[in-house]
């Protein structure tokens, strides 16, 4: 059993913009393997949300099964949760947001979670560009049935059962890009550097901010012959570029030198400065990134950092054109019609 | 020959090819009896094929005010070539055919028992039209204004409903006036005093309307306050969606901004749709969805969880002719198994039965309210007949100072000043129904993770037996509380002596209505009661042991709400005798009629004090 | 301090962390005493959860042959700390506590009542062992030499199992007959004589065997013939899958090409599965698919699919505890309106009950040939604690002079002989079940389209009422037909002249035999039978109508199977009286006892016959 | 009521390779609309097959649910065929192909059960390479129940009911290439010319061959503001080269200029000679396919015609290494391990 608790610090010097503590913001113990890379996404969003001063009570935790699936426990324990039925989040996460737009919506999802049984409600949250964070805590395998290759595992990859993967890996960024993700990025449960300004750039994204988080299952899948093991990912990946966060209400702390540099304003009035290895690649031109993804792929190299933004996307409620208000805040005033007009309609009835 | 002789009361059936625009004539035909007082009752028997293939649409016109499907048909009006040689035949002796004579009659059509009306309308229509499109509708136009003659149709109630039809573009007016004159002329000229059926004005019909009842489903949900709907399309429930979003562009815009106070999200499909209403339902809004049998199988996974994690969830099952895809485009009542069971495990969900437009408003609001009081699905069992043809119904009513029923909801203030600890699936009350938060009610108390694994009072996961084997038996406590909340049946007792009692629910109710006033008529008094929910209520218990034996008539195969009332209620089978029709065509008067005589015979046995013939008791 | 000194008849109950290598130390014990000739009966404990959570083993074991559970525990091997303190308490007055005593014990054990063993199992492990891993495992093993000890187990019994498992690696061996010889010397010099309980080497258990049953299921699939499966992995059905593709790769290699012969598919859930699944039954393979609860909802409307399209499916359906994702790890009977009636319309699905390993295996090969002779989903319903545990079995049997029955397939052959016109849905034999051909069977004669939509006897789409109804009239037919396909019931009449009946299934057998037994031996004898099929079979009927009363002993909450045979059979409710237990643990014969005697009082007005003490008739 | 019966020819000039009549290939009287571009496609499945001489009865058809899925009935009516379930005709297929590796299957499918409620399905039939032809009849509504956009509607079109779709649609072929087809081609009911060689290739293709054909629903979606209209996609559509397939045993007729170029030699031998209109365009290379789907998208070009092939590719067969015998034709013999094995089985658990 693991803890994703940290170890004490001092309170005061902790407290974030506003006024909660880091333990504000953690979960209940973690029932996870130890060492299972979930664990330190779960840390990731905590230490995201803590920084971003979050108000845990207007967030909602959604999820569907898996061991991934289990995470939302472990992080926010002050937010609502719905770990619903396997593979069908993203429907639980529509309808939610659907009801209340104000809420920050943090969807997490496993490989086969997402990729297999929920591959069809992956795709059209994204088509809807679902206002919500989704993250996929990708190990390649269904750990809670005990480490069956999922659609992510990658071809020739093998894990604890020594049976090689014969079929080939779906790549949840290329998908996501496709299909209408309007901020898609990958890294991995053991780079928190990266993650978790990955993560607060999500946050502060508006619309459908897919993560997809390359997320070791040390008891089934972290074998020497497995794609998805800490060894593996460490010596593969590589960044589009190193690059930091800035939230709004901050001032800018770093600089570089010019051309290879591309800042990105977000929805919210936040920067994102990326600092890019390829000149040529410009993060907000889908058909640059997909190309980039597949680049990556013909060189069995595993992209990782921000892929694709398009920082003003609209969402689905401003796509179906619903009201500002939280549709779960409209009373009987708001909403129903009243007898005068049954009557009008009682009369074209006849 | 007798020609069959009868006002206000007869069976007409239209014979078209569907797509051909038949359905704004054939309306026009029915709406004008309904609007001259006279209680009407149309059927569109339509297939699954958007053009080209044969349609009918079957109006019962009874002064009586019989609702239900009679059986048999005193006139058709044939204009389709496919089917015109069956539709001859199925006229019954002394009746009507009348039929488009440009082409002349099949040979093998040789009877001499009917009257045979043939109006060349193709060849009055392309005389008096250019346009090929509007050739195509007012050729229909043109038998309604033969049948205006034939019948006694007051001509001006045709043509004011015509007027204000094309209200917008009276340009359109006229040719359909135009066509409904030439079809009336002709008819006048050619078969004077042709036909004994006729219309005379009544007002029968008083402040009744004429509404499909998908559209009343949809309204009511406009009414209830639904504000989130996930759907996915399904013949025969789409339009109850499309209803909700009509009526939501009228009613639902908001002035300051003209954006909607409603989302309405196409689903990818049926597992989608069920869960954004589970999870906006799960956020605090009302929400709702509608679909038909394959739907409902899509969704079991989920109902159980909305069943088990305790969500309000407002399904509509407009039931179809099943199993599998069955026949799309006929109806059944045999989705109750599915619906009352749905998903593995030990799972029950409540279901209501609709009968006529009014109903399907009334309990699809109410259905709001039962779903939040209840924490649990409310499913609203329609049909295809109820949910897509006209029917005639008392008006709608809304009460102003009806306040929507959240049910047991703890705001921010509730949890602010909450002395004990609060547990979302805590009994406090003995009725087996908890308090629930909203996300982001509180910023500190009240959160909660909801989920479809085992859990316990303070919804924390357990895989403690005791704690699961509590919360399974808490949810039959509310399963009994369910039971207080429902809508009564309907009971009519005809003859307080009478030990026989018939059992029905949804559209048939119609035509066992019917059927039990002919059998009252004959001297055989049966009390009914009219089913309106499962669980049901103490009524219902009481009215099956007032009784030796009770016939239930339901439209499917397997007597599925028998096996509802016997596992609910532990009846002794022998009592409960079926009648079942389940051909995928409402089921009729004569039908039912029948098979109340012949079961009747069979178990008169079983029934302790004989039938004394008690005449006109009602 | 009265000790608990029994011989051969005792509960013990190991307390572990998952994920902590306790399996095969425990395995070790209970395969150890079964090999010395006594009966034994494991049952796994375990949580939904991979590493660190609680974990318990317990162990039945019955010189008397008694395989359920008895309720209890008269020893407890406690090695986790999370549970110690409840493990204590949960001994037995008079009973045995083994801990590991590196740590001391915490202060609220104070019992006087229990006898405590000490056994510093860390310690000595550390001592004697390096390779941290090694320790983990070796651990373990050290109690079960202390057990050896203190049970009396023939430690050759215990070494010669260490050195068949590790026959490949003898290196690993020793080490672990090392760890047995500590224990065992531990216990020998510290505990002399501590323990009442103890084992001596019986015959009893012949040439019985010791499998779980979701391998025999698999191995089943294999004897039958099965070649596709498409499955997706959901506790508790996913071994069997890993046992039919282990078996397959031992015994389906084609010798010249060291290709399959099989294909196993890992679908993308359960929809595709079992879509899979009918696919390749439709194109003539033996196919099957094995899931648990969430997956037969998401079926439901495949299921449908099978059922009116007449497709040879055959399901397991494992099932745990629901509704909902429910408990994943704990047993349940709770799936049987699910299948019996999945999917929307009037559907019914055939389902199989087997008790034990032998059951699991000859029922799974027995379901091809009924799906493929009834041309309909058969659906062979085991438990967690059937599938997943190991039990007691007679042999697995096989007669190699048995054919496949696969039904009525028209060959290529018969079609080119054929006269009469061929049609997929015309029942030429009157038993309801019509011929069909296998895709690519002859170049002219024979094929046809499979539809869900309704259709005719030659399988050609119909919106026709009369063509829809004779289908679905034809359905009840072959209905009856499976009826007299069925396994018959397992009837022990111990006393003719009894009123009172008892009926179980599945895995709440060994459990009631055990309670039925002990009231026997109170002079109460109760007739039983254990269904093995739906449809029932006449003889269940008879069994039924032959007693006042019949105790209906079931694992879940609803009384499924009660609901089933009053649906069915139409049998008055108050003769049918339920024991239900649910809460996710294998049921007691303490349990079953307990409401048996309560329930006879209550019933006692319904019985005819006042019981005589029969003594000991069997 | 349109016909896909073809009027009166010379029986003797028409028979093929395999001794066949065209009429051999024909099917039921089509209950579609008449104008429907369905029926067009299932004439052209018919000239197909008839081309290259399949044997009808070694043929499965197998379908969905949708006016499109209904086509089936009224092509090969001396073939087996499936009309299935709502978006679940690909696991169908797959069973079926699974029971029997020999037959030629034949999935129809619309868009509306296939990116919608099939999107699930559709995915891993792809990722596993299924031995198919997968034609999607993509009208970009919900034709059967009565017009409502589906997945592929693009955004700002609108169908008869006047409202305009505001979502994005999905690229098939794109999500095709994506998840592992080895052959992807669009193209149009209106343009037998293009159509009936790309079901050809198909036919000779081992592996998945995804066919996206454009095929306006006359009756709901062929509106001036419709972009699956038959005008709109006639003077969109942009075709990655004319070509012409040979089948084996027939000697090559056309010859091109060099450069322009591609020769790709079919699994079956067969020979599909493709004349790019872009020289740099390959059409074996991944990348540079997905790459092109976007560039046409940037342009608000519909690209057709042969866009991805991989000729070579494994097949689920051979991916899972099934004996080359048909499963549904092995026995007992081949079967059963009997019961000398079991003995030895039972002895092991003793
Ligand atoms: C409908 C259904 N099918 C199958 C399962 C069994 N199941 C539980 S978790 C899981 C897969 C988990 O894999 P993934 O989403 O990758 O999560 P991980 O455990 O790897 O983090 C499966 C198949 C289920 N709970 N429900
Ligand atoms: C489970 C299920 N949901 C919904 C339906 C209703 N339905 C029938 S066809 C169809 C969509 C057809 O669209 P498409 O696949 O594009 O075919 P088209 O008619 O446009 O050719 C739907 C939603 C159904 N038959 N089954
Ligand atoms: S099984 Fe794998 S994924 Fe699951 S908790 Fe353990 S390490 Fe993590
Ligand atoms: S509705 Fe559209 S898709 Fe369906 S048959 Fe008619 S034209 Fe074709
Ligand atoms: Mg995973
Ligand atoms: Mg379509």
């Amino acid at each position: 059993m693991s803890y994703t608790r940290p170890t004490f610090r001092h309170p005061e010097q902790q407290k974030n913009a506003k006024g909660y503590h880091r333990r504000d913001y953690e979960g209940a113990i973690s029932t996870l393997c130890a060492g299972c890379g979930h664990d330190s996404i779960s840390t990731a969003i905590v230490q995201a949300c803590f920084e971003m001063a979050v108000e845990p009570h207007r967030v909602a935790k959604l999820s569907g099964i898996g061991c991934s699936s289990k995470t939302p426990a472990y992080f926010l324990g002050k937010s609502h949760g719905f770990n619903s039925v396997h593979g069908r989040m993203p429907s639980i996460a529509t309808g939610a947001n659907m009801a209340n737009r104000d809420l920050l919506y943090i969807g997490v999802s496993g490989d086969g979670d997402t990729a297999s049984i929920g591959m069809g409600q992956f795709a059209h949250a994204l088509r809807r560009n679902l206002n919500m964070n989704y993250i996929v805590m990708n190990n390649g395998c269904y750990g809670l049935t005990k480490g069956q290759d999922s659609a992510t595992a990658d071809k020739g990859s093998a894990g604890k059962k020594g049976k090689t993967n014969p079929f080939e890996s779906i790549d949840l960024c290329e998908i996501a890009i496709q299909l209408g993700a309007s901020y898609v990025a990958r890294s991995f449960s053991g780079d928190k550097q990266q993650l978790v300004p990955l993560l607060k750039a999500a946050i502060s994204h508006n619309g459908l901010a897919f993560l997809d988080v390359i997320s070791p299952c040390v008891t089934f899948n972290n074998t020497a012959s497995s794609t998805k093991s800490y060894q593996y990912v460490r010596e593969h990946s590589e960044a589009t570029g190193t690059f930091d966060f800035i939230p709004l209400q901050r001032e800018i702390l770093t600089r570089y030198e010019e051309g290879t540099q591309q800042t990105i304003t977000m929805h919210d009035g936040s920067i994102l400065n990326l600092e890019k290895l390829d000149k040529s690649f410009d993060v907000t031109d889908r058909r640059r990134s997909v190309d980039k993804l597949e680049e990556a792929k013909e060189n069995h190299r595993l992209l990782t950092g921000v892929i694709y933004v398009n920082p003003h996307s609209q969402d689905t409620h401003d796509i179906i054109q619903t009201t500002h208000r939280p549709l779960n805040s409209l009373t009987e005033k708001d909403l129903c019609p009243g007898s005068t007009i049954l009557e009008k309609i009682n009369d074209s009835l006849r | 020959m007798n020609r069959i002789e009868r006002v206000n009361d007869f069976v007409i059936r239209f014979a078209n090819v569907n797509g051909s625009g038949s359905a704004s004539a054939n309306n026009l035909f029915a709406r004008a009896i309904f609007r001259m007082g006279i209680p009407v009752s149309p059927k569109n028997i339509f297939p699954s094929n958007i053009q080209g293939l044969p349609t009918w649409y079957e109006v019962r016109v009874s002064e009586k005010g019989y609702l239900g499907r009679r059986g048999g048909t005193d006139m058709i009006v044939a204009v389709n070539g496919q089917t015109i040689a069956k539709d001859y035949t199925d006229v019954a002796s002394g009746g009507y055919f009348l039929y488009d004579s440009t082409r002349s009659l099949p040979d093998e059509c040789q009877r001499d028992d009917i009257t045979v009306v043939g109006i060349p309308l193709t060849e009055l229509c392309n005389d008096a039209f250019e346009n090929p499109k509007l050739r195509q509708l007012l050729k229909n136009i043109i038998y309604v204004g033969a049948l205006s003659y034939l019948l006694d149709i007051e001509f001006s109630v045709l043509t004011e409903s015509i007027e204000n039809q094309f209200k917008k573009k009276p340009k359109l007016a006229e040719p359909n006036i135009k066509a409904l004159q030439i079809g009336l002329d002709y008819a006048r000229v050619h078969f004077t005093d042709a036909c004994g059926l006729s219309i005379k004005r009544r007002d029968i019909t008083r402040d009744a309307i004429l509404m499909d009842g998908n559209s009343a489903c949809g309204l009511g949900a406009v009414y209830a306050g639904a504000t989130v709907t996930g759907w996915y399309p399904i013949t025969p429930s789409t339009s109850i969606i499309e209803a909700f979003e009509k009526y939501a562009n009228a009613y639902r815009i908001e002035e300051e901004t003209e954006l909607k106070k409603v989302a309405i999200v196409q689903a990818e499909d049926e597992l989608a749709a069920i869960g954004m209403v589970i999870g906006a339902a799960w956020n605090g809004a009302r929400s709702f969805t509608a679909t038909s049998g394959p739907g409902i199988s899509l969704m079991s996974e989920f109902l159980g969880l909305a069943y088990f994690s305790e969500v309000p969830v407002v399904l509509i099952d407009v039931q179809r002719t099943g199993p599998s895809t069955g026949m799309p485009t006929r109806t059944q009542q045999s989705d109750l198994i599915a619906c009352a069971y749905a998903s593995h495990g030990d799972t029950r969900n409540v279901l209501l039965f609709p009968c006529d437009p009014a109903e399907c408003f009334e309990l699809t609001a109410d259905a709001f309210d039962l779903a939040e009081r209840l924490q649990t699905p409310i499913i609203v069992m329609s049909d295809l007949d109820l949910g897509m043809n006209d029917h005639m119904s008392r008006p709608l009513k809304w009460d102003d100072n009806r306040k929507y029923d959240r049910g047991k909801i703890m705001t921010g203030l509730d949890l602010e000043n909450l002395a004990q600890k609060w547990g979302r699936y805590l009994d406090i009350d003995g009725d087996g129904i908890c308090y629930r938060t909203i996300p982001g009610a509180h910023p500190t108390k009240g959160s909660y993770f909801t989920r479809g694994t085992s859990h316990d009072e303070y919804a924390a996961y357990t895989e403690d037996s005791a704690a699961y084997d509590k919360g399974m038996r808490r949810l039959l406590v509310k399963w009994q509380t369910a039971r207080t909340l429902m809508p009564d049946p309907h009971i009519k007792i005809r003859y307080q002596k009478s030990k026989v009692g018939a059992i029905f629910y949804g559209t048939t109710t119609h035509a066992a209505y019917e059927a039990i006033n002919r059998m009252q008529e004959k001297g055989v008094p049966i009390n009914t009661m009219r089913l309106r929910s499962f669980p049901f209520p103490q009524s219902v218990l009481d009215f099956i042991d007032q009784h030796d034996v009770v016939f239930i008539i339901e439209q499917n195969r397997d007597s599925q709400m028998r096996t509802l009332l016997m596992t609910e209620c532990g009846f002794h089978p022998d009592k409960l005798a079926s009648i079942l029709d389940f051909d995928g065509m409402p089921i009729t008067a004569d039908f039912i009629t029948d098979k109340l005589e012949k079961g009747l015979a069979e178990l008169a046995p079983l029934i302790s004090t004989t039938q004394e013939t008690t005449g006109g008791i009602v």
